[in-house]
């Protein structure tokens, strides 16, 4: 089953990303360069971290443009699983794809931590593994990380079922604690936090196995092979 | 731009005529201190770069390391201070910037960053602490645009840097063996500069670099573009991938007059370039300006003309500019044309070679009389003066600065900042170690110990995550060099650094050296900076959580070496007293010890005692893990001293080991049996850090109070003034 | 056709936060001697270079490429588009 | 007294490079339909509510506070102060 990891020009995490799903998952995972089209045979859609343009005018906002994008928004019409992580998140915003903005955290710093998330919806196609309010240890790594959104809007995400991750505690200014959305379908997920960045244990201080299943959640929506 | 008479002397007789304009231009920059190395080059070959796994190719400005199976670790140093002091935060990240290329430029990925800054008193002056806080962000926005963690760094606070700053950064590559650009070039191969474009910003940078910093020059004012960075990054691995690079250089100090001259000179070829061919800012640029600005971002690469078009479709797909500026010739000229006009036609290794300098140093006289020490008042309540010293900006934790920094991306980061040195895992199944330290308090009042002591900590460091040092680097920063007692201070430090070189066989693969480094005020305090780099085959020593009952052990004694302590400086707000130092067959005793008793696995942690003494590491151990522990101060190890000796004397050589009790005869054993000097000086229980000399109790401090202090005060003090 | 100058200012809606304004003003500014200023708040300006025919056109077209090109993103901005002479 | 309100607008000094107006540029706006731009530049600004007697007053107070606290870099930016009744 073929993932795809959209590159943009300033990505940063792809390379991350790209370890974690084919040398601890498995997966059949390849590059996809954002001038180019998504293979047409993909699974599932990973958008990375990274400074796409550099975080220039807002982050997310010039890769928004990118020609894969329109790819991408048919692959979500299609229901095939796409997560954004970080700047991925902030791509997925700012093309529209899932509600809400990412606004310079309250601190007004890059803040480089680790924290814990609780899961919120345990039906996208990265969370079907959790228990509903699973803790999952992991860490952020954000300048633009405060997810905002208006009162009427975050009505209707609680209404949907589209938050599906919050902080634990507060820790940027988030609206309602927001660390990841999903769209409507539940398909098209963001979040800021890092799971790539969790899933082995020679690099996390706390707990690997939580932020493993957002991986596992992938393996069993869609399987792995052929 | 200029060159002083007897150099411009030398150059005409060199030539033979006259120099044009242009090329007084180039010479200048050249020839600038910091470009040629003109005080210190004779000096600094004393320093042994050779080892077994050291790896020397023509043309590198970084360190290459062999760390097996194929793999190669490569490892630079440089500073921004200059431009630091006047822009901190363009300065600090260009500094980032300037080291990443040189890493880039032996053809292996960057995979981590590390910085050492020191400004004024941030306590008192406002001006410091606009200084920090904007070259932090400056190092943060670059770096984590870039994608490349900076995993460790120090920071440091002292009055010698008022209105000043010093900017240090280091970088670490790692990348496949076979993948080492081997610096090579043949006639007709083409010249091509690659990346940012040419501009007015930054002519000059070298040359200010090389004064004092009174006249505040604006055009050396740069202006940091991480993206085109990134792009240079991936597409310059992309092009080493397909084997497109004959030969590489970053573009820093001197511009394009010292990537060309260098390039020609090392591969002893010359080169003939058009300055019309080079993408520029500006469309009225001179030539001369051309040749000398310094703008960022820029890559030389010398290829053949059969790989042209492939090196011109990576470039574009990354959208970055390249352009093909000139070609190599066989007659070791460098000629700089303006279509078909010379503006410059000199033989390379003149102008890559100045001619070096000899100059005259003289003992300081103040060094006559630094070591007395003067009579202290009486500590009445040793629990407060400990707070202090918690809060203080060189103690206090700098997770203020290190949050601002992605230190995982990379996914390598196994040890995080915060502790000692930081690890990283290697793709070869090894771990490499690494941290910087300077010590200026301890290299004013010895330059030559205060060296050395700078050196053992950033070995100790590495030492306490399991690594063996394998390398280092040093970066000396002092003060104007034809001031014979300054550049006594730089030989006296390289000495010492030369020394211990010899003694533990730890080669140095790289360095830089900054003088003029001047403040209104006077000179800086010497300021060598060292890294070192450690290597773990196997298990990294990860520090696991302490709990009640666990055994803190300490290794090595404990003197009444107090001269620089944060102790004497900080509470005393004396400069003088003696200087720790070294003592070479202790130290190597010491770390060997360490080493081997990590590799049997059943340490907790380690953590190396250095500012602030045994006082402040032990409490570090208690704050990071929240937990207290009580100590007898009448057990450790060393001469008999004063209380306030044992808790602040900064003493190198020395460990603290932290264990399960049941581990505790194994440990006791194999330390008896390595003959170091050691003691089981306490225990971790509760909730205070408690230091108790006989039945007198000396210190007693809730740590949660002491933790909050420790992790608040630097960003308060940022933030809140 | 003629060259145009346009000033794109960029900032909240009244009723979102900025912190970055606060911190400004309460870190900086009221610590010092200043203290009658109340408030500050930040804002971004993009300032372009543009051949139209006329003012007319060109505040129409930039209006347009802030909307489309989400030069601003409406859920938290507004943008103001300044037409000069050049 | 009265109250006025300051526009304080930052940006790089002329002959000093903008990378973000050069990407805003060139890989968002020449990449759409709209051709016809031929630069961007970014700027900050920060705008001040303020009280003082009069607009002089206004202006040097505004100025000496950019000053002081280092609100903008002189090395690298430059800065204009428009006042403005409120
Ligand atoms: N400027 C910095 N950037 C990143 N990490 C830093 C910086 N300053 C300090 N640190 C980290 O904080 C920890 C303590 O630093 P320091 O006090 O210099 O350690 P030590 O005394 O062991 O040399 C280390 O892990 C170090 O890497
Ligand atoms: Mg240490």
């Amino acid at each position: 089953m073929k993932v795809g990891v959209v590159v943009f020009p300033g990505s940063n995490c792809d390379r991350d990303m790209y370890h974690v799903l084919t040398d601890v998952f498995n997966f059949d995972a390849q590059y996809c360069w954002h001038e180019k089209a998504l293979p047409k045979n993909i699974d599932a859609v990973i958008l990375p971290g990274g400074f796409s343009y550099g975080d220039r005018l807002r982050a997310g906002v010039i890769a928004a443009h990118s020609p894969i994008i329109k790819d991408v928004k048919k692959m979500a019409k299609k229901g095939i699983p796409i997560l954004g992580v970080c700047n991925g998140f902030q791509i997925l915003v700012e093309s529209g794809l899932l509600p809400g903005i990412l606004l310079k955290n309250e601190s007004l710093n890059f803040m480089c931590e680790w924290t814990n998330l609780i899961v919120e919806n345990n039906k996208t196609p990265f969370t079907n593994q959790f228990k509903l309010h699973e803790k999952i240890p992991i860490p952020i790594a954000n300048g633009e990380g405060r997810y905002y959104v208006d009162d009427d809007t975050l009505k209707q995400l609680k209404k949907k079922n589209q938050i599906v991750f919050r902080y634990s505690q507060v820790i940027n200014g988030s609206s309602h604690r927001i660390a990841g959305v999903c769209n409507q379908e539940g398909n098209v997920v963001g979040m800021m936090p890092h799971p790539e960045r969790a899933v082995e244990s020679e690099i996390n201080p706390m707990d690997n196995k939580p932020s493993s299943l957002i991986f596992e959640s992938l393996l069993a929506k869609i399987g792995v092979g052929n | 731009m200029s060159l002083e008479s007897q150099e411009l002397a030398e150059l005409k007789s060199k030539i033979g005529r006259d120099p044009t304009f242009t090329e007084l231009q180039i010479v200048a920059a050249e020839w600038s201190e910091h470009c040629s190395y003109k005080s210190s080059k004779k000096h600094l070959k004393m320093l042994p770069m050779k080892g077994p796994l050291v790896i020397h190719e023509t043309g590198y400005d970084s360190g290459v390391l062999d760390v097996g199976d194929g793999y190669v670790v490569t490892a630079h140093i440089e500073s921004h201070n200059h431009p630091s002091a006047v822009e901190p935060y363009g300065g600090a990240a260009t500094g980032v910037g300037g080291v990443i290329r040189d890493i880039l430029s032996t053809g292996t990925r960057p995979i981590a960053i590390f910085n050492g800054l020191r400004f004024g008193d941030i306590e008192k002056d406002q001006q410091a602490r606009w200084l920090f806080k904007n070259a932090v962000t400056g190092i943060a926005d670059y770096g984590n645009c870039l994608g490349i963690p900076t995993i460790g760094g120090e920071v440091e606070f002292d009055e010698c840097y008022q209105n000043y700053a010093l900017v240090d950064v280091a970088a670490i590559g790692f990348g496949k063996k076979e993948n080492l650009i081997k610096n090579h070039a043949k006639k007709d191969d083409l010249v091509i500069l690659l990346g940012g474009s040419t501009g007015r910003d930054g002519i000059g940078g070298s040359q200010f670099a090389s004064d004092s910093l009174e006249s505040e020059d604006r055009s050396a004012v740069q202006i940091p573009d991480p993206f085109i960075e990134k792009l240079i990054i991936e597409a310059i691995l992309e092009a080493r991938n397909e084997k497109l690079i004959h030969a590489m250089k970053d573009l820093g100090g001197g511009g394009l007059s010292c990537a060309i001259s260098e390039t020609a000179d090392a591969l002893e070829i010359g080169i003939e370039m058009d300055v019309e061919k080079v993408h520029t800012r500006e469309s009225d640029m001179r030539p001369d300006e051309i040749m000398v600005s310094e703008s960022q971002e820029r890559m030389l690469i010398i290829t053949s003309k059969a790989k042209l078009k492939k090196l011109q479709e990576i470039c574009k797909k990354f959208r970055i500019a390249c352009s093909v500026i000139g070609h190599v010739t066989s007659d070791n000229q460098m000629h700089v044309k303006k279509g078909k006009k010379t503006f410059a036609n000199l033989p390379t290794n003149v102008v890559a070679n100045a001619t070096l300098l000899d100059l005259p140093s003289k003992k300081p006289l103040y060094l006559e009389t630094i070591e007395e020490e003067k009579k202290f008042k009486a500590i009445s309540n040793y629990s407060k003066t400990m707070m202090k010293l918690l809060a203080s900006p060189n103690i206090a934790s700098k997770i203020w600065v290190y949050r601002q920094y992605d230190h995982e991306v990379g996914i390598r980061t196994v040890i995080k900042p915060g502790g000692d040195a930081s690890v990283l895992r290697l793709d070869n199944g090894k771990f490499l170690s690494a941290k910087i330290d300077g010590n200026p308090k301890q290299c004013y009042i010895n330059p030559r110990e205060g060296a050395i002591g700078c050196f053992e900590e950033a070995c100790r460091n590495v030492v306490c995550t399991g690594a063996k040092p394998i390398g280092m680097l040093d970066h000396l920063q002092f003060g104007n060099p034809k001031d014979p007692e300054i550049f006594w201070t730089f030989l006296e430090s390289l000495k010492g650094l030369t020394d211990f070189v010899k003694y533990f066989n730890i080669p140095c693969v790289g360095g830089k050296v900054s003088l003029y480094n001047e403040t209104p005020a006077g000179s800086i305090k010497p300021t060598p900076v060292i890294g070192v780099l450690g290597l773990i085959d196997k298990n990294p020593l990860i520090p696991q959580k302490i709990t009640d009952g666990d055994c803190l052990v300490i290794i090595g004694n404990t003197k009444n070496e107090m001269g620089g302590s944060e102790y004497f400086e900080y509470i005393n707000k004396f400069i003088g007293g003696k200087c720790p130092s070294v003592n070479f067959t202790e130290s190597k005793k010491n770390m060997k010890t360490v080493l081997e008793i990590i590799k049997n696995q059943f340490l907790k942690s380690a953590h190396d005692c250095s500012k602030g003494g045994l006082a402040v590491a032990v409490s570090e151990l208690c704050m990071t893990n929240q937990i207290g522990c009580k100590i007898s101060l009448e057990k450790v190890p060393g001469e008999k001293l004063d209380v306030d000796r044992i808790l602040f004397s900064e003493s190198h050589s020395r460990y603290l080991l932290v264990l399960e009790k049941k581990n505790l005869k194994k440990l006791e054993d194999m330390l008896k049996k390595s003959k170091v000097s050691f003691k089981l000086i306490g225990q971790f229980r509760g909730d205070k850090i408690q230091f108790n000399k006989g039945t007198k109790s000396i210190v007693d401090l809730r740590v949660d109070k002491a933790q909050k202090t420790w992790l608040n005060s630097l960003k308060d003090l940022i933030l809140h003034g | 056709m003629a060259t145009f100058n346009v000033h794109v200012t960029i900032e909240n809606k009244p009723g979102i936060s900025d912190p970055e304004g606060e911190t400004i003003l309460n870190d900086l500014v009221l610590k010092g001697t200043h203290k009658t200023v109340s408030k500050i708040k930040t804002a971004k300006m993009l300032k372009f270079t543009i051949k139209e025919k006329d003012k007319k056109t060109v505040q129409s077209k930039v209006q347009e490429i802030c909307d489309e090109l989400r030069i601003y993103n409406p859920m938290v901005s507004k943008v103001t588009i300044d037409v000069f002479d050049s």
